[in-house]
């Protein structure tokens, strides 16, 4: 029999507010096994702990249960308490009283009955727990980044920092990512290409940084320590080895019309190609779409030029596998297609613009070599207008945009409308807002100044429909304060378009098991307390595929998933999960049932010799499961027709007794 | 192939040309339209209060009968498809509303199944702009600017016939038609419609914005699928000339003197 | 005299990575659902037995309900898929013993989801409630 | 606010089936309005204004029958508030009041031609009248 202690947490007012823990206190210390009950203001403090140590102690107590919070928050915290006392930690078990009762029930008398319930569920299932003890698995001491824009960048810089290898895997040709793109960031003004490239160059020079550029993540296996990743390093036609990047070739390539992705497609770039000139690595790609060498075998002007040899059309994708004990996400975000907001007229007219476009276009290595002229007909503009929210904060209901704001905008538009009027000052800018969001250090004081110093025209408004006509843009929105229609004539009007993950993200998601919000925004494990680990254990999250972000944050994050990759790295052995299956083996009947289900491959069949009551010896065919290997899913427990298989920690046993005590 | 039909009042009286030439075009390219018999007039305009039940009956009426003979209904103004799908559309997803109409209908239940054509949708998707291109006869050879009003496109979450900020549906029929489509920004802003019996300077502002902006970019002709739309285009002093799609649609294939009526 | 109100008894499966953290989020948002629906935490959906079920109808539960994460997000891959075959198996059992179906269910509820696992458990004890006692599987010599 | 006006805002919002406290007051569905200039009211305002529960201005303006059902508010609404659903509601609370209705059968002479299209007629007595 077990001697179970009962403690109940009033955590302040958010229990106590709405159940009576004194009576869930009382109540409980009648159940079976109960020796002792207590309740307390806050049983995870310093205080609290000390509470159920003494009274592990005092009573001998052989399991505890604690209804407080949720178990995903302090499920860890009371069970190192349990072990500071000498208890086998997994003799604790929690009552969610917290989140699953006092918070969702408003009447005393209600959310105390059902604590009760929940207390003797959690009692019931403890008078049948077992000491576990985890297992230890070796870890891999090498980490992977997915994604190789500023987030993945310094996240591997990071990781490389304290001695261990990193791999980026880039799809694109070179790292770099969105920020390359940039002109200047704010509120510094820096620009972007000045503090980003010479952090792609420490990349490229760290011994300890491999990059995988032009590649995919195609396949992972295996767990925390020990991931087994498939890499597909895509046909780049050109031997990276052996290119030095001269750029001959993309001289001299006669396919001339190929779009220029790195400029969105503003200008055009050869079918041989280095995305820009700070490229890292600095090796040329040929584009197969439209080089005609390997699309019809008719040209190979490329391989002619090449001094070093380094085109090879007949290159193929290789596929590369790698064991990590840690993997970064950092694939990113794109800004939503502007398809489903023509009212904006971005599909009808070239002089609309998005704002990443219009980055491009200040930026001195763009289209327009930093000069700001329309797309249209190369001209100068005299009115820009700028409408913030495209497709930000949107009804769930709607079917064009994205519920969430995201967050970059307001401040990227100050830039820009900025740094116009810096350049241009007889251009008139016009900023159409609903709320300008700046909690950010100097940022409001940086949009201050936009209007203040430079003279953009704010106007709390939305824009309502543009109309090109002629070389002009007529752009009809409201002026909220001064409840007016009006209708500007502009010669330019640049999008901020809302941003959302990357593409490659969700597939990526599903490889991973790591979980995302209806966003395709990565979770993280704890919102709060746990903001840069994914709830799959070893898989971390940097950068805006979590969440919209800014450069500063970005990087915040980036150093934060790092340190939190060093921290297991440092590790030699991870102790796993104990809450593994196992088989009866004196029940098995080798029947393979279990096997098929498992995901993780973890179960295998022995022959194992039993002897028989009548002391003959028999051979039987019994599942073994290997529990470094086991996830604890508890699949394989339903598959067994016979029985055998049981969860520790998740016992049948424990479930039926949960569902009596609820039932009772 | 046989469509059960629903011309509307306008089409029986001033509207007349919208309705030979649909009904000679359809003909032309192997298409029946079969009137609905007795129908009412649909009311015009579309009321969005969900307590209006008895100004919607006479469309619910007009998609029975389509129902009771197995037919898609097809429609050709503006005004009128709108009315009629919007109709349809609450028919489908207010549960309420339903109940309330069929509790004033004698017959069976009706939810909303079937299935609605406007004119042009039924020239893009059931005939297809290749066989039209193929039976033309007289290309057009104009610069002709499509307009769109209101009624054809919006609400999109019921109309679903374009793209309601950028369209091509009519674009690609004057292209089909052999003639040159003219792209201006006012194609799908209202002509002012029914506020012309309230403020006719209103009305008139609308839709001069619309024939100014058709103009600028090059129209010789405007082309509508609305008598309401033709009609306060005229009004406010339209110097091109506006014709209904259909007309354009028979003169390119050679039905617009057909005297048989 | 006063009549008690009649009062389902609901159990909840929820798998730990995805239910189970809705169910927190919607007890973070302060999302009310009725007290009647008790959860009990189990690593994946496809862990649920479905002797546990039975085990729970046997015992007086009203109605009894597995949350899991959606199709295709399962912490473990694919235990969801399992779970979705052996519950409609186990549905279609229970229909053939005529328990009404709306006291099962399965429904696939993410750890971003607090407002639809509310508006789910709202909905489940409504349709449970309205269905009234469990009668036909409750064994009623476990009844005290 | 007086039990009148909760009744009335009530009533405004039933038939509408718009919920006006999705809007978050960007003005899009004013921007885009084409009968703008010629309102009092302009749709964000009967938004908030059914919102606040101060309707009796609104039922008293002509904005009221300015209102083209154009549906442009409506598709370009980032918040799927359906501003026009809003003025329909608050118009037919105005014209089902005894003798309120704004237009009469006696009018309709003087306002039309020879060419006038029936469904202009039609149109504007569903709109007008009760």
């Amino acid at each position: 029999m077990q001697r179970i202690g009962v403690f109940v947490c009033w955590c302040g007012s958010n229990i106590a507010g709405t159940v009576d823990v004194v009576a869930v206190a009382e109540a409980l210390k009648k159940e079976p096994g109960v020796v002792f009950s207590a309740n307390y203001q806050y049983m995870c403090s310093q205080a609290g702990q000390d509470l159920i140590k003494n009274a592990i102690k005092e009573h001998n107590l052989t399991g505890i249960v604690v209804c407080s919070c949720s178990p995903r928050m302090h499920e860890a915290t009371f069970r190192k308490t349990a072990a500071a006392a000498g208890l086998n930690p997994y003799m604790v078990e929690i009552a969610n009283i917290r989140e699953q009762c006092s918070w969702v029930h408003k009447e005393m008398p209600i959310g105390t009955e059902k604590a009760i319930i929940l207390g003797k569920a959690a009692v019931a299932k403890v008078n049948l727990n077992t000491p576990l003890v985890p297992g230890e698995s070796p870890v891999t001491k090498r980490a992977l980044v997915i994604g190789g824009g500023i987030a993945g960048i310094q996240t591997a810089l990071d990781i490389a920092d304290a001695g261990f290898e990193v791999d980026i895997v880039e799809k694109k040709p070179t790292i770099g990512g969105k920020m390359a793109q940039l002109d200047k960031t704010f509120p510094t003004l820096d620009c972007a290409a000045c503090i980003l490239t010479p952090k792609m160059v420490d990349v490229a020079q760290n011994e300890k940084i491999r990059i995988f550029s032009y590649s995919e993540v195609t396949d992972v296996k295996g767990f925390v320590g020990n991931f087994d990743v498939t890499i597909k390093k895509k046909a780049r036609y050109v031997k990276e080895e052996l290119c030095t990047g001269c750029g001959a070739c993309t001289e001299k390539c006669p396919m001339k019309k190929v779009p220029n992705d790195f400029n969105l497609n503003m200008d055009t770039k050869r079918a041989i190609y280095i995305p820009f000139a700070q490229a890292v690595p600095k090796v040329a790609t040929i584009d197969p779409d439209y080089c005609n060498m390997l699309k019809n075998g008719k040209c190979g002007v490329c391989s002619k030029v090449c001094a070093a040899g380094a085109i090879d059309y007949t290159q193929k994708d290789e596929f590369i596998e790698e064991k990590y004990g840690a993997i970064v996400v950092a694939t990113g975000f794109n800004p939503i297609s502007m398809d489903k907001f023509d009212e904006f007229a971005y599909n009808q007219s070239k002089d609309v613009i998005t704002s990443l476009e219009f980055e491009r276009l200040t930026n001195a290595a763009g289209p327009t070599a930093g000069k700001l002229l329309r797309p249209s007909d190369h001209k100068h503009p005299e009115k820009i207008v700028f409408v913030q929210c495209v497709g930000s904060r949107c009804d769930a209901c709607n079917e064009k945009g994205k519920e969430y704001c995201s967050k970059i905008c307001c401040m990227y538009t100050a830039k820009h409308a900025m740094l116009t009027r810096d350049k241009y000052p007889d251009t008139e800018v016009y900023v159409f807002y609903i709320d300008v969001r700046t909690p950010g250090k100097n940022f409001d004081e940086f949009y201050r100044r936009a209007v203040e110093e430079y003279g953009v025209h704010y106007i709390k408004g939305m824009v309502g429909k543009v109309v090109p006509e002629g070389d002009k843009l007529i752009v009809q929105a409201s002026d909220l304060l001064d409840n007016k229609q009006l209708k500007i004539e502009a010669d330019l009007v640049v999008l901020a378009a809302a941003i959302e993950p990357d593409k490659s993200a969700r597939p990526l998601a599903t490889l991973l098991t790591a979980s995302m919000d209806t966003n395709d925004f990565f979770t993280e494990a704890h919102p709060k307390l746990r903001p840069v680990e994914s709830p799959t254990a070893g898989v971390f999250l940097s950068g805006a595929c979590q969440g919209p972000k800014d450069i500063p944050e970005t990087v915040a994050q980036a150093g934060a998933a790092a340190s939190k990759v060093i921290g297991l790295l440092a590790k030699d052995k991870l102790t796993g999960n104990p809450c593994v299956a196992h088989s009866n083996e004196m029940m098995c009947n080798g029947c393979s049932s279990c096997e098929r289900v498992c995901p993780y491959g973890a179960i295998t069949y022995e022959d194992k010799e039993f002897r028989m009551p009548d002391r003959t010896t028999l051979m039987r065919r019994i599942a073994v499961v290997n529990p470094a290997v086991c996830q604890g899913c508890g699949c394989c427990t339903v598959a067994c027709p016979s029985g055998a298989m049981d969860l520790k920690g998740f016992a049948s046993e424990q479930i039926i007794a949960e569902v009596d005590a609820i039932c009772k | 192939m046989k469509f059960s039909y629903f011309p509307g009042c306008t089409l029986k009286n001033k509207a007349k040309s919208l309705d030979i030439y649909a009904r000679r075009s359809a003909e032309k390219l192997g298409v029946t339209l079969e009137e609905i018999e007795n129908w009412q007039c649909c009311g015009g305009v579309f009321t969005t209060a969900k307590d209006e039940v008895a100004t919607k009956l006479s469309s619910v009426r007009i998609l029975k009968d389509a129902q009771k003979k197995q037919q898609a209904l097809v429609t050709v103004c503006s005004a009128c498809h709108n009315v009629v799908k919007q109709t349809n559309y609450a028919m489908q997803n207010d549960k309420e509303f339903a109940g309330k109409v069929n509790r004033y209908m004698s017959e069976d239940e009706y939810n909303g199944e079937t299935q609605i054509y406007h004119y042009l949708e039924l020239l893009r998707d059931v005939i297809g702009y290749d066989k039209i291109k193929e039976s033309v006869v007289n290309p057009i050879g104009k610069k002709v600017a499509a307009y769109y009003g209101c009624l054809l496109l919006r609400p999109n979450a019921v109309m679903r016939m374009d793209d309601p900020e950028n369209p091509t549906i009519i674009e690609d029929l004057i292209k089909a038609l052999g003639g040159e489509a003219v792209i201006y920004g006012y194609r799908n802003e209202c002509c002012g419609g029914y506020v012309r019996m309230e403020s006719p300077e209103l009305a008139g502002k609308k839709s001069q914005t619309v024939i100014e902006s058709a103009k600028k970019a090059g129209a010789e002709v405007i082309v509508t699928a609305c008598p309401l739309c033709k009609y306060n285009l005229e009004k406010s002093g339209c110097d091109i000339p506006v014709v209904y799609l259909t007309e354009l649609l028979a003169e390119a294939l050679g039905v617009k003197e057909d005297t048989n009526e | 005299m006063q009549v008690k109100e009649y009062k389902p008894l609901i159990v909840a499966f929820c798998c730990n990575w995805c239910s189970y953290a809705g169910a927190d989020l919607a007890g973070n948002n302060r999302l009310n659902y009725p007290a009647d629906v008790k959860i009990i935490r189990v690593p994946c959906s496809c862990r649920v037995n479905p002797m546990f079920v039975l085990r729970a109808f046997q015992r007086g539960a009203d109605g009894v309900i597995l949350c899991g994460c959606h199709p295709g997000d399962c912490h473990y891959t694919s235990g969801n898929y399992y779970t979705r075959r052996r519950m409609a198996l186990l549905f279609s059992m229970l229909d053939y013993l005529c328990i009404e179906r709306e006291r099962t269910r399965v429904e696939w509820v993410s750890a971003a989801e607090g407002a639809k696992f509310a508006a789910t458990m709202n909905d489940f004890a409504e349709k449970v409630a309205a269905l009234g006692e469990n009668k036909r599987l409750e064994d009623l010599r476990c009844k005290k | 606010m007086s039990n009148s006006k909760k009744y009335l805002q009530e009533e405004i919002i039933r038939t509408s089936g718009v919920n006006p406290k999705k809007c978050m007051r960007c003005g899009k569905c004013s921007a885009t309005c084409p009968a703008y200039d010629e309102m009092e009211y302009h749709p964000h305002q009967f938004v908030y204004m059914v919102e606040s529960g101060n309707i009796e201005p609104l039922l008293e303006s002509d904005s009221l029958y300015r209102c083209l059902t154009c549906f442009a508010c409506v598709d370009r609404c980032p918040r799927s508030v359906e501003p026009a659903k809003l003025v329909e509601a608050v118009r037919l609370a105005a014209i089902r009041k005894q003798g309120n209705n704004r237009m009469t059968a006696n009018d309709v002479p003087e306002l039309i031609d020879d060419e006038t299209p029936q469904q202009l007629i039609v149109s504007a007595f569903r709109k007008y009248t009760k």
